[in-house]
């Protein structure tokens, strides 16, 4: 059994809750008995966005709650979507009468639930839009399927759309941007080790003492192919080039990029392979322009990370990643 | 008899069954999924009793609401939407009609209005769809339910999380599908459809 | 042996530091051929604070360069004190004509080469003067002995130092206040793993599988006492008792905290103790006027993390602990 | 025979017992440091050899100083200043005397003004004290070094980063004094003080 520091496993969300609204009452407050974790800020007469979805992957969501960010997160049980009723909340105390715009990940549970609070929510007259996040390429995507995963991108979006919000941009100004922003965006992830919920006892996937795992997602789920553990020169090349392959061809070089810590890595690492990330686009005469590296999407204490690559198409992307914000983790 | 009391029963026995098969469904889960169904249907049902311990129902309405107002709350996920959109849909039947075959295809809709899978994507509704069709000609047995059961087996999934294995999903058995599966054997159990 | 993303052990500081200023080189840049980070930020004759000690610990130290904390950091190899020509050149690079300020973590390798690099810009004419922190209770104190280790306080030194010189205060302000601050601060750990250096092939020390330690340094260092693993208020009970106790009485209950993750601890598990610290600090009738929660000192990726309370004698500790900087990591 | 040339086989004598013994030395500095005294000692030597193979030296103080500043700025750590100082502190009194009694108790001196530490606080100064005291007396054998270092095994440390562990650094060998104690093997080897 993985050791871990809680005192009961099934509270273990509700302590992290209590835990981080007492250590940044400035920043952030909960909305009493629920997972729902509001900004302290003054409401401005603009669109909130929220964001949400499983526990598990901190700072995601509510270390990006704040001014310029989101308005609120919601924060489900380990690994599981939150519940409808608490996304309604959620929807209910951060509208700002200018509605308010759901950041949602590709992952049926959570499509599902949201969906109903979004049904709800317009049941009482609140206007919500939403865009859904599937950055991950890992998995194999069509119109068939439940299509890609929605992993580390998320940040951008909440910082884009965050920043757009805070600009007063209208939700349908954000819902466009949105659209255009999402296929942008691609992530692929590696993993060095499996994960373990809270109370459980064994991890989502065994890897051997010099392997490791392509394309994982976010909470354990296997990824496509399993390696002896290369360099990290070799790791970028493996990454990069499956998510350049993704990319239409475009004269437009200019990206920012995400290196993120699946939980357990340290910095050190991750800024190693960041190193061969700059050096590998530089070879392949494709610009930088803004980089955001350390756990940012995590997966409990997963040994492993992610890279994303969102082709700044719009010089509106940059100028909003750029902008200072007042959250806990961006 | 009481008209609610036999599915009362049933909810009771489902809720005991799951409870203990927590550990197995999550192991399924595991396999294919992110190993969190039986952790998902425990605290639903757990939910689900305690609402519904000692309360009186006169309407099956009333009771499937609760039943589907306390799962969507509770379960989270994939299956609290689920399992709620179909409770909640057959209150919504329960009004018209106390037939198990209409109950239970209202029930089935419920399912794929929200989740959109068709038959074969490997899913729930592998087990609801065949079991609510041998309902309605009034031929439903245990092995119907295990066919559809391990049916799922040799699927791909092309639904649910299962889905991002592509063809290494095949092989394992669908959890939601086993938990429908235990669903409508402790409605066969609680003799919800005999007459 | 343990997976870690790399190259080659030998060049592992080398690409990290390449790659931190890749990836932001709005904030640092390296002085090359060096081990030390600057910052880009305009000089303005004010004092420059500069930190550094072997690398390991990241975000420590070169994620707090920036405007209003560090004037530089210089990153020895791993857990190993830079040597004293590179920290004569970040001294060199970092003067702004109101000289030096250097933070030294108590170890003897560190204060040994900060000593020799102050003698040699001492001879240059560069003004310097320096701390040596030393928050870690861990370790019995003496007259006779090396004393106490510098761990995660040292991060609150420089926000606090930082501010101060951004203030414009001289040198020998700065020293003073130091001075005030050191005594009032005292941090302990404890690791649920040990720790593998890059390149080497096993842990620091290893601990079954339902086991702690409390008391470890953060190079490894094995700790004062091992025992079962514990509930998070237990451990935090123990953590809690020990700083207490070496706080003298005193009528002022106002504490500054930091709970700092060493690396592979997740941020779910660092909020859950967070979360027990608030409130047995309240049990306590102690009051928690701030709290910076994450892995800021690390040790590469050991699992545990490290409590730091700092009394606030002075009310310009919490209002340079407040302000806002411009670097990656605080 | 040139008068600087015993002490280059000295120094690539010395050098080649380090990276000999680097992962002892570190396993050593494990049990009751941060077990890199090997990797740090290793990185200073092969430095030091890149700096005067092939270099010509006419003077021991040019030759000391070269040594000094690279273990200096190469060791880094607590070995380094102490190692770099020793050698410096040898070329400042090599510009008055070749006598190795001389120029090892500068070393001595060097060490101990830059870590202050007392004999008997378990660090080279336990090796580096009585080995000088026996130079002086022309009467320094390989037992003595032995028994100088195993005498650190017993020793608690009050020094260093194995001051940390008070009494559980009882019952280990002093990383640093085992460098030092190949240090004076290989000064006897080379036959530095033969005359
Ligand atoms: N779109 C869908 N339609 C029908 N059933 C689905 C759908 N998506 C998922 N499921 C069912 O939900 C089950 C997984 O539920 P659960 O593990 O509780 O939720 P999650 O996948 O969010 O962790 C799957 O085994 C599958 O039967
Ligand atoms: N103050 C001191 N005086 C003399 N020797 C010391 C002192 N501090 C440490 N040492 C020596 O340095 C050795 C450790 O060196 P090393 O492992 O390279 O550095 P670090 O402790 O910085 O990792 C110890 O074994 C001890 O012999
Ligand atoms: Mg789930
Ligand atoms: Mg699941
Ligand atoms: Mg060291
Ligand atoms: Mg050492």
């Amino acid at each position: 059994m993985i050791k871990k520091i809680l005192n009961n496993p099934d509270y273990i969300v509700d302590e992290m809750i209590d835990g981080m609204v007492l250590s940044h009452p400035e920043l952030i407050k909960r909305v009493p008995e629920t997972g729902i974790i509001q900004r302290t800020h003054d409401k401005k007469g603009k669109v909130a966005i929220v964001s949400g979805g499983g526990s598990g992957h901190e700072p995601a969501h509510a270390g990006f709650v704040g001014a310029g960010m989101l308005s609120a997160a919601v924060c489900g049980a380990v690994f599981t979507s939150p519940t409808p009723d608490q996304i309604l909340e959620a929807i209910k105390v951060a509208d700002e009468g200018k509605g308010v715009f759901l950041v949602i990940k590709n992952y049926s549970g959570d499509i599902m639930n949201f969906e109903m609070a979004q049904e709800l929510a317009e049941m009482e007259g609140i206007k919500v839009d939403s865009i859904v996040v599937d950055d991950d390429i890992a998995v194999e995507d069509s119109l068939y399927t439940q299509g890609k995963r929605g992993v580390a991108g998320t940040i951008f979006v909440h910082k884009i759309l965050g920043y757009a919000a805070e600009k007063g941009q209208s939700i349908e100004e954000i819902k466009e941007l949105a659209e255009n922003l999402i296929p942008n965006m691609k992530t692929v992830g590696l993993a060095l080790t499996g994960v373990t919920t809270p109370g459980s006892s064994t991890p989502s996937f065994a890897l051997a003492d010099d392997e490791i795992e392509y394309g994982v997602g976010i909470h354990g789920e296997p990824g496509y192919r399993r390696e002896k553990l290369q360099t990290s020169k070799d790791l970028v090349d493996e990454l990069l080039t499956k998510l350049l392959e993704e990319f239409e061809a475009n004269s437009n070089n200019r990206f920012a990029i995400i290196v993120n810590g699946l939980g357990g890595t340290p910095l050190m690492e991750q800024y190693v392979f960041a190193n061969d990330v700059h050096k590998q686009m530089k070879d392949n005469k494709l610009e930088i322009e803004f980089s955001k590296v350390g756990n940012l999407m995590t997966s409990l204490e997963m040994q492993g990370l992610s890279l994303t690559l969102l082709r700044l198409e719009d010089d509106f992307f940059l100028e909003a990643l750029k902008a200072t914000v007042d959250t806990i983790n961006w | 008899m009481d008209k609610t009391e036999k599915w009362i029963n049933w909810i009771t026995h489902f809720t005991e069954v799951i409870i203990e098969h927590k550990d197995d469904l999550n192991g399924l889960d595991s396999a294919i999924g992110d190993g969190d169904h039986g952790s998902n249907m425990d605290r639903g049902v757990k939910a689900v009793k305690e609402k519904i311990d000692g309360a009186d129902y006169d309407e099956l309405t009333d009771l499937f609401k609760d039943i589907g107002m306390r799962l969507v709350s509770k379960v989270g996920g994939a299956s609290g939407p689920l399992y709620g959109s179909a409770f909640i849909s057959m209150a919504k039947a329960a009004k018209e009609s106390q037939e198990p075959a209409v109950l239970l295809e209202a029930g089935l809709e419920g399912v794929v209005k929200r989740g959109k899978a068709d038959p074969g994507e490997k899913t729930m509704v592998d087990v609801w769809h065949p079991v609510v069709n041998s309902v309605k000609e009034g031929s439903l047995t245990q092995s119907v339910i295990d066919d559809a059961l391990e049916s799922t087996k040799e699927m791909k999934a092309t639904k649910g999380r299962a889905s991002y294995l592509g063809e290494r999903s095949i092989g394992h058995i669908d959890p939601g599908a086993q938990s429908s599966a235990y669903l409508f054997t402790t409605l066969l159990e609680a003799g919800v459809l005999d007459d």
